[in-house]
């Protein structure tokens, strides 16, 4: 078809895709669901930073997370607002993240254990978001980029943030709280590497948005440039990764590491988790036991409306 | 009591007020109605741990023996902790919340609209960079009030109930001991009486308009809480607030 | 691993199930649906708090550094609990509490009945006490499950949907790992193949009887507890338990 | 009217009235008052304790206190059992708890603030319900009378708790823990003196409660009686009271004291204590929430009986 012809040319002369034109269907589908889980995953992912907002050991440490939880729900805010460009409804994307239909990053799965949790979530997990965010920037779909844009900006600061905390922890902290952030680097490194999601060889859907231009780098290729990049900040640290694997390879330039136990991450993305469970009762009842404000605010709006007219 | 004195109880009362508000304001993080819900509250309760900070590092400037305004929030027990009652109430469903939000917002505004003409340099220059935020709060919550009392049915009943639930506790807000009368008297705090009437006036103008109750002024209220007498529920929220820095007493954050 | 330092684990293992159930348990009192049931649940809390000493002693007996059953409650932080994940979920409604208890209770009794045999004197004892109270406690969930089960409509529905939210908590009572193995080759501790059956049976008999369905036996199964990694929830719970003896470290009560 | 007579007749011989004699609709009506105020005070009064019992400081006191808020559970059942030995209904006495018509001790308005509470609740106020309990020990109706002596037994107990915990806190503990008694000590002293009720001379209902023997001594006495035995184990702890007129008085052989702010004691009464709302409210709460849980029980005991027969 001449009109897909001439999408396609766009996208490969690298011009943006806005809301207004054509798109085939399948663009705008598989967009909406990325877009939508990307959103998703700023909201559930406020959640387990939440759990520590109420016991956040200092005011400055406490400041710190509320606002980085601020931003997560902005993010979330500019995502939903992105996706309805593409014609979808922020409340049926709800629903469809309530009823399982649509998913949200699984690292959100996993709990948050201690404060330095804090740190590391900061670090590895927006880190690994960070590297993939980085390039969808450059992504086909125009409001979708500039979402992107604004995003890795705010990011990259949480990223130094949870760092530092870390960092306190290591250099100047006791012998109790190095442990913590080892402990909680354990937990967290595997699940990280798995945020980019199954081997390129593994992932069938990844050639036709790569050729669309929704995804710009395979996951292989993300996942070693963030291992890459995470190392000499880990060792800043004086910490270590639980893989007996990690090791540079002076030859390919990058670190090899050891092989990812992919049955955990698709038990995880099943449901099987340790707070699947939990983070979606959770957004299920806030929406649930929210619906008479929302129904009240409407009404309200109405009549308000009404009197104006 | 010295003026000085009488200073760093106001500026605890005004922090640790500020303090457990916010700090309840964060339970709602991830379960608010609506996602931009889940910005607003969080907005106000940054804010609030900002002006408590600042009220809170002054009053340990005060006292003079090196403490740290973490050392007043994570440090101190039920006891010593001097918010109002108010600001301690648990948040309840989401109409609980915003007349609780409300009353103090009105209160809060007025407040730091006279504190900014201080002869305490300090205090009016906190006031001042908090009233904006507060002018702020206090138009969101009165917007809300009208939108839940003049809503559905169902939100109206709610909201009816949560104006008079959280009622009692409003009066502490104007209330006076002790510690204020050297600070009137010295211009660093204002007289209540001109603030208790552009509070009643501002809360049943919005009543009204929210087609609600205004409960009677002169019902009973409730005190204790400038004077570290508190509800049951407040050492909960201290023993989950300065769980680490308890457990933890060596350690650098 | 030495057989001493497994079994310090093992009686860890079990002394912090029984405190984290027992303080669930106590989070109910004031709010039961009746006051039998107030009574009914103290009692069970009781029993757990008592059996939980127990095992705790013997635990920092053969740690054999100077601690107490106390230090071990009021000073481990989440990392350092051995409790099994069933135990920490929250209360829920009663058809929630009931379906934890239940499940637990199974476990509990088959398990102290294996245990007073144990060629560890202290052990036996413990258990063999214990279990006389834990025959009572399994008798009375097990005939609640029933009640509610096969009471009304509403209460089967509760009853199912407990069960069905538990279950992924249940298989942790029946896993073992490196610290089972040499309990098990000492006689100290059983090994659950035979309980696990029993276990089963128990279960599936009394739901069964309550018209409600078991769950797949093959259901996926949360694990950790016994590793130390927690839920949450557990954090929360800790840091109020934990408050006064953190709060007043030099205090004596 | 002779049965009128012969029933003063047995009371003023000390013989014990019971469920299946004759009794005036008066006495019952005041019996049935007073002991179903007696036994929700029981179980109003287990909720200023459940509030420490998470946080008790060590295992031996937590068992203690939940071995004493059981007791209180206990002294419910058996009041409430009384009680409808005089045809009253344990359901309907509770509604009359949550709608405000039947009062419970006005002491379990205030909060319980500190741990220390724990033991000034056990030895004041305990020990102001003992010395009423005692002296209705002698009570006119026999089930009452019965309840009372059981119950007493167990009072005792739960006063020495009380009073060791302080006397821990005062001898063994830091200055933190003695000012955390003595300010407990400040807040429970004047509300248990008002235990006691109003001053015989505003006491209008006393003179016929005394004739039938359910009351058997005046407020005032029994007031002097617990001040006189408790400002030894006052001195013993190394506290104070609030009451600067405090002092014995030899020509009288008891303790003067300062006047009571009864306008407190109405106001309590009337609502306004710092709890009142949250104790009717958990109580209600408690009752409503567990409507659906006794329905359930309800309906299976009959299918049971069915079955049975």
């Amino acid at each position: 078809a001449p009109q897909e012809r001439h999408f396609q040319e766009k996208i490969d002369a690298d011009i943006k895709i806005e809301a207004k034109n054509w798109m085939p269907e399948a663009y705008r589908r598989t967009l909406i669901r990325q877009m939508s889980q990307h959103a998703h995953s700023e909201i559930v992912g406020m959640l387990p930073e939440k759990n520590w907002l109420t016991r956040a050991p200092n005011l400055k440490r406490k400041l710190q997370l509320l606002a980085k939880i601020q931003d997560e729900a902005g993010h979330g805010l500019y995502l939903y607002s992105a996706v309805e460009t593409l014609g979808a409804d922020r409340d049926e994307e709800l629903e469809k993240l309530h009823s399982g239909e649509v998913k949200y990053s699984s690292i959100f799965n996993y709990p948050s254990r201690s404060w330095a949790d804090m740190g590391t979530i900061g670090w590895l997990v927006d880190g690994a978001a960070i590297v993939n965010q980085v390039v969808l920037q450059r992504t086909s779909y125009g409001p979708y980029s500039r979402a992107m844009i604004r995003i890795c900006k705010e990011e990259s600061f949480h990223q130094r943030q949870g760092y530092q905390i870390l960092l306190e922890m290591m250099h100047n902290g006791t012998e109790e709280q190095k442990a913590m952030v080892q402990d909680s680097i354990n937990r967290f490194w595997w699940p990280s590497l798995m945020m980019f999601g199954p081997h390129d060889s593994d992932s069938p859907n990844s050639a036709q948005s790569m050729q669309w231009k929704i995804k710009r780098m395979s996951n292989d290729d993300l996942r070693q440039r963030f291992i890459d990049q995470t190392i000499p900040q880990l060792e800043l640290l004086g910490c270590t990764v639980p893989d007996p694997e990690l090791k540079w390879n002076e030859e390919r330039g990058h670190y090899d590491f050891g092989a990812i136990d992919w049955s955990e991450f698709y038990s995880v993305l099943k449901g099987n988790g340790p707070c699947n469970r939990e983070r979606l009762k959770t957004r299920r009842d806030a929406y649930d036991n929210g619906a008479w404000v929302r129904e009240a605010a409407h009404a309200y709006a109405k009549k308000q409306q009404q009197e104006a007219a | 009591m010295t003026t000085q004195h009488a200073l760093t109880e106001y500026l605890l009362r005004l922090g640790d007020s500020n303090i457990i508000l916010a700090q309840r304001l964060c339970e709602w993080i991830g379960h608010a109605p609506v996602l931009e819900e889940e910005l607003a509250l969080g907005n106000v309760a940054l804010d609030l741990f900002g002006q408590a900070r600042s009220w809170l590092e002054y009053a340990a400037q005060l006292q003079g023996e090196g403490r740290s305004a973490d050392d007043l929030v994570f440090g101190r027990n039920e006891r010593e902790y001097r918010n109002l009652l108010i600001s301690e109430q648990s948040n309840g469903n989401y109409a609980d919340t915003l007349a609780r939000q409300y009353l103090f917002d009105a209160w809060h505004y007025y407040l730091l609209q006279a504190l900014q003409h201080s002869t305490d340099e300090q205090v009016a220059a906190i006031a001042a960079k908090g009233l904006k935020e507060v002018t702020y709060h206090l138009r969101r919550s009165s917007a809300w009030i009208k939108r839940l009392g003049d809503g559905t049915e169902e939100s109206h009943q709610k909201m009816q109930q949560a104006i008079d639930d959280i009622w009692t506790y409003s009066g502490e807000m104007m209330m006076t001991d002790a510690i204020d009368a050297p600070l009137v008297a010295a211009g660093i705090v204002p007289d209540m009486t001109a603030i208790t009437a552009q509070w009643q006036a501002h809360v049943s103008t919005t009543l009204t308009e929210a087609t609600l109750c205004c409960p009677a002024q002169d019902s009973y209220m409730q005190r204790g809480g400038k004077q570290g007498l508190h509800g049951e529920q407040l050492g909960f929220l201290l023993a989950e607030m300065q769980f680490l820095p308890r457990a933890y007493p060596d350690a650098v954050w």
